[in-house]
């Protein structure tokens, strides 16, 4: 059994009535855009850094998010600049997708910089954590993300306690962290929601639902379907996203975000989606083998830009003519083009990889340093 | 308690009520400043040392928290990322282990992987020590997997007046702590000594020198100061005159003073309650022959825990646990090397 | 609200089903006669430790299952001797009273005698641990009980690996796993029924619920009223029993141990109880003062011995002069004589205090022993 | 490879490989023997050490666990209680910080607690070490935590040999054991070797002198086995004959084949990756500090990690790790003492 948002808890139905219309009605014409241009962005971050390492610019594992960004860009277009997010290796995006309504080139955004998250994906010392760990494992206390480790599920204890403290200055930021769903296997993340229930703290934990924890399917790490039945064990509400589906995300998390800022306390939302590649690109040989090829074309029927598209012309926001300009979707990334992204999003990632790769490494003394504070 | 007119306040005081009015004292002077833990607050702790506390401050800032390790440790990475002090309680320092990653990986870290963006003023403190009957999990001194693991502050009082100077001194040092409280002080009588009615610190990594003297250097923390001390006397009756250091803080440590003694006595015992193998005893010992060495006239030895868990009953508890006994036979042995 | 065992979960209905009549109503006289003689034993073992100790004939810190008994009794009495247990500091009459009906004295009964479980309290070198940790730090592989740790929930994945090879050994053996409500909170808590679920592994969750942790109320432990619904998490049976009914209590557990016989996994049982005393004897008095005497009244008003002796009455098991022999119920330890409890009780149980008392400390040259395997 | 009719097996096998073998045997020759752990079934393991294990043995005796360290450990100890013969797998040994409580408190101590009652025959096994970019959390060596944890013991094999052989040992010791797979020499070409067609056992507590010398002892394990060979390489040009001795296993330790180095050499270097404080380099000093002193002609030295998390971009991790140069000055200076 599959259950959605209307599924009922006793705290859900409150905050169903609070919500008459859903959030993404609201969205104007403008928005709805952002929303889709976001959505090549994420998409096109993933694309480059692929085609990136392949021309051998750049080193390391890439965990990509390629079928999964209406998750990113669905549950953080809602965030005010102040709310703090944690997001893991499968959301390198978020980084920058924070408080991107502020403008993509705001120098006061709440969010990272595409500069920013470029050195860190190259090494560089202009990374947030100046290279001191790879890939995800940064984050930044002004910017209000949280650093994780990588440990899974190691954030959510401390989103509570941020939000824990903002709520005793009198502020009402919400923490969105995210989650794989194998994850949520871990004790911590029971720990923390346990504490959260309690304390009635306003901790959303998204579940990106991709069906696969490295070569491990969903069946092996739950006895449920829904991973968002987890919730059933604290009282909270568990809400169910389409995660193809933006629109469908943005709902889900506003829904949530909205009982947390009402002080309902914290919920969870999964996210069915699938992943596109291997759990990272060293993985991607194996994981043709362990996944039918069945399922993965199933789980990448419906790309979320083709499905953010399609909603966009139905609206009337996006002409045929203007529907058909970019077509990303449904493609592997050595199979795109930049003819098929925006060129605004072409150009912001040029000006993320330039900077990269003009940064420079860290000394390596500092390899030596802030083992312990040093500004006293 | 003797009061006079001189000292108004020549009141004697634990090592229990010297933490404690060092939590009043800090929760007082930093609104900021938030207590959590197992029992800490309807109940004001296990062993009373929080007693008090959230009569006084209230259950927004002295929070009982579920029986989670992990939780409570996690949640104070992200109340002191948020800009508050936390000093988190674990309820016997045995359940650290249970809150291990939040600590090695996720506080003890948090400093360097941020470049120093972010430095987290948490003090993890709890009862911990032997020679109590105690059993495996309520006797333990672990704070060897701390000292192997970098960003940890370790302390380790042995008196109330140290007790008071050095959680304050933690607690206002921006850095994540492990502060070992020796149970077994709590309460006792014989080392209970007036504190300054004005507000004190003792610094971090500044070792004190608990007994002077010119044959032999015993460097020791917690329970077995006392010990040594006691060892220091049957020794001087056979003519042996032997210095006594305690380290109060491991990480940072005072070399120095350490280096210094051994300059003057050149023979060297280390004891500790913890298990032997890649205990502190080692680490002293290893400090030393990499910079004191040609100081060395004998072999620096240990005494410490047999590599075995605490066993409950007192006999077996005895046996693995360094004794005054031990001491002295490890002292005679280097000094008639 | 507050469900009990016919609340609705998948499962739940077929086992349901499984129990037209209720496993308690299918006990003869003797059996009835048999638990009622077991809440003595259990109930006069814990009063015996308080005098021994005021006596000053024994150390240490008692934990006592006052007014908790008929949740061992109860939970103990249907199971079969190859099933196995892991009881905690609140449970220590469990150790003996395992497999008890096949007779309290008989040798090959699978469960500990009271000689053993006395010289445990004892400190004795006869004691299964040989006294290497105190209290209920003890177990035994022949008996089929797991040895504990102190740290709470901690054998709960244990218990699960346990039945796990016995499946694989073709076994149908049950665990079951006794834990305070508080413990509940641990994070090993929910990976272990996590686990177990995903196997479908015959592992039962005993919750004892007594309202308090130590020193603090439910309300600060878990967002929810019943434990049981921790349960909900997993889409496990949770259950919840009177846990002052020790027939309510064997036949919530009977439904769950069936269900688990029978392949379909693992279960919650919640029973409802309150803490007599302090966490502690050490902590006797200043729970007087964090716990309001009102409650503490409510929480002794149904003393199992007085429920299952009226609904021993009730049966006509026993005689108004008969049911109104022995008058245990409601005392505190120091308020009852050997005269309020069956002599047999009083009988077997100075059996074990004296062997106990005899019994030799073990060697000190025991600490230095057995780190390692010495059997080769 | 290189077949030929008298030897037609001589097959050079690599580390990984090694590993492999010891699986597949000990499977095939243990019905009670089960493997579990994350991703070892269906994918084979994250390095494919366990690939074809459950095709040939099943998903009940290779299983693939949900991400729960903790679980992992308490039910590995659950089947080792009743009768089973565990080999679980940590993704990267880093993450046994997640099981700690589970490793420290519950299945170390097993056979302390029942006085030998029961004793349980696991293998924590997985990736481990630095010199390879992955950061703070895929670099670690953590055995000083296990070493300073009374019943564990440790191993760190070198070579496909003794990956092999030393496996088998540890699943047949009947004791709990953690064991190291040094990640970097998996598929490292340079060591392969043939190996035994036949069934064999490297013993535990046996350490493998690597290079004969007379001058200087370098002691050491894992990565650094070749960092030291190389550095004695170097020193050799400069006329000094340094030992090189591959401990194998930490606990149990030999520390016969070190004294008796060390009472030809006179001189002790040690090295190994791990944070300097209370790490396994300070035990061997303090060993034979304690039992070999009076051979000592020089201080004895380590050369380890600095006291930081390992970093991730290459000059970084390069500062704060051994390296061939830090080992030949660190010889040099005790050398010229
Ligand atoms: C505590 C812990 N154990 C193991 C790992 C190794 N690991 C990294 S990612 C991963 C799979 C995660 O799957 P999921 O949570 O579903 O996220 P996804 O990669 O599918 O987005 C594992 C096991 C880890 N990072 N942390
Ligand atoms: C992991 C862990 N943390 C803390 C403790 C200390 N402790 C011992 S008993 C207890 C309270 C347990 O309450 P509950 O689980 O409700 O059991 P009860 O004593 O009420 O039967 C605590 C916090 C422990 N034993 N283990
Ligand atoms: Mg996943
Ligand atoms: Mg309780």
């Amino acid at each position: 059994m599959s259950r959605n948002s209307s599924a009922p808890t006793a705290e859900k139905k409150e905050s169903d009535q609070r919500l008459a219309k859903k959030p993404s009605e609201l969205l104007t014409k403008e928005e709805c855009l952002e929303v889709f241009r976001q959505l090549f962005l994420a998409r096109y971050f993933d694309v480059r850094l692929i085609k990136e390492k392949k021309r051998g610019r750049l080193k390391g594992t890439l965990y990509s998010s390629h079928n999964q960004e209406a998750i990113l860009v669905g549950s953080l277009f809602g965030l005010r600049p102040y709310d703090w997010i944690s997001p893991i290796h499968r959301d390198m995006p978020a980084f920058f997708l924070k408080d991107m309504r502020s403008g993509w080139r705001n120098p006061n955004r709440i969010g990272m910089t595409i500069q920013e998250v470029c050195a860190q994906v190259f090494g560089k010392a202009d990374s947030p954590g100046r290279a001191r760990d790879n890939w995800s494992h940064i984050g930044s206390r002004a910017k209000k993300i949280i650093h994780s480790t990588s440990m899974l599920a190691g954030t959510i204890p401390v989103a509570a306690g941020v939000v824990y403290a903002d709520r005793l200055d009198g502020g009402d930021a919400v923490a969105l962290t995210y989650n794989g769903e194998g994850s949520t296997a871990q004790g911590i993340f029971h720990e923390a929601i346990n504490y959260a229930a309690v304390h009635k703290l306003p901790v959303v934990t998204i579940i990106e639902n991709n069906q696969w924890a490295y070569g491990t399917p969903t069946n092996k790490e739950y006895s449920l379907e829904d991973f968002a039945r987890r919730a059933d064990g604290f009282g909270i509400p568990g809400l169910i996203a389409d995660g193809q589906d933006v629109f469908d995300v943005y709902d889900k998390v506003m829904q949530a975000v909205e009982y947390s800022r009402a002080g309902n306390g914290p919920s969870i939302v999964e996210c069915k989606t699938f992943r596109a590649y291997g759990h990272g690109d060293h993985d991607d040989d194996r994981a043709a083998k362990y996944r039918p090829s069945e399922d993965v074309q199933r789980g990448r029927e419906r790309d979320p830009i083709a499905v953010c598209r399609k909603r966009l012309v139905e609206l009337g926001y996006l002409t045929e003519v203007e529907a058909g300009r970019f077509m990303a979707e449904g493609k592997n990334a050595m199979e795109t083009t930049n003819e098929d992204f925006p060129a605004e999003v072409v150009e912001y990632m040029n000006e993320g990889i330039e900077f990269a790769l003009k940064a420079p490494f860290p000394e390596a003394e500092e390899g030596g340093r802030w083992v312990f504070r040093e500004d006293l | 308690m003797s009061a006079t007119l001189q000292s108004p306040v020549s009141i004697k005081k634990n090592y229990l009520t010297a933490l404690k009015e060092a939590l009043f004292e800090e929760m007082a002077l930093n609104p900021n400043m938030i207590c959590q833990g197992e029992d800490i607050g309807i109940l004001g702790g296990a062993f009373g040392v929080t007693e008090g506390l959230q009569a006084q401050f209230g259950e927004k800032r002295v929070v009982d928290m579920p029986i989670s390790e992990s939780c409570i440790i996690g949640s104070a990475v992200g109340l002191a990322l948020n800009g508050k002090t936390v000093v988190a309680e674990m309820q016997f320092i045995d359940f650290i282990s249970c809150g291990f990653d939040q600590i090695v990986n996720m506080m003890a870290t948090y400093s360097y992987r941020t470049a120093g963006e972010v430095n987290l003023p948490i003090v993890v403190r709890g009862p911990a020590g032997g020679y109590g009957g105690g059993g495996p999990y309520h006797s333990q001194m672990n704070e060897a997997w701390f000292a192997n693991s970098p960003g940890l502050q370790i302390v380790v009082p042995s008196t109330p007046y140290d007790a008071k100077g050095l959680l304050k001194a933690s607690i206002r040092s921006g850095n994540p702590t492990i502060f070992y409280e020796i149970k077994n002080l709590y309460r006792l009588r014989d080392i209970e000594e007036e504190l300054p009615v004005e507000d004190y610190i003792v610094p971090l990594g500044q070792a004190a020198i608990r007994r002077q003297g010119t044959d032999l250097t015993l460097v020791t923390y917690g329970n077995n100061v006392y010990d040594c001390l006691k060892a220091a006397e049957t020794l001087q009756e056979q003519g042996v005159s032997a210095e006594v250091i305690d380290l109060r803080t491991l990480v940072p440590l005072d070399e120095e003073t350490i280096f210094a003694s051994i300059a003057k006595t050149s023979r060297l015992v280390v004891v500790n309650e913890a298990p032997m193998t890649c205990g502190f005893a080692g680490e002293v010992i290893a400090r030393v022959c990499d910079k004191a060495f040609h100081h060395l006239d004998a072999p620096p030895v240990r005494v410490t825990r047999l590599d075995t868990p605490v066993p409950w009953v007192a006999p077996l508890e005895k046996f693995v646990l360094p004794s005054v006994e031990k001491i002295v036979d490890a002292s005679l042995r280097v000094v008639r090397f």
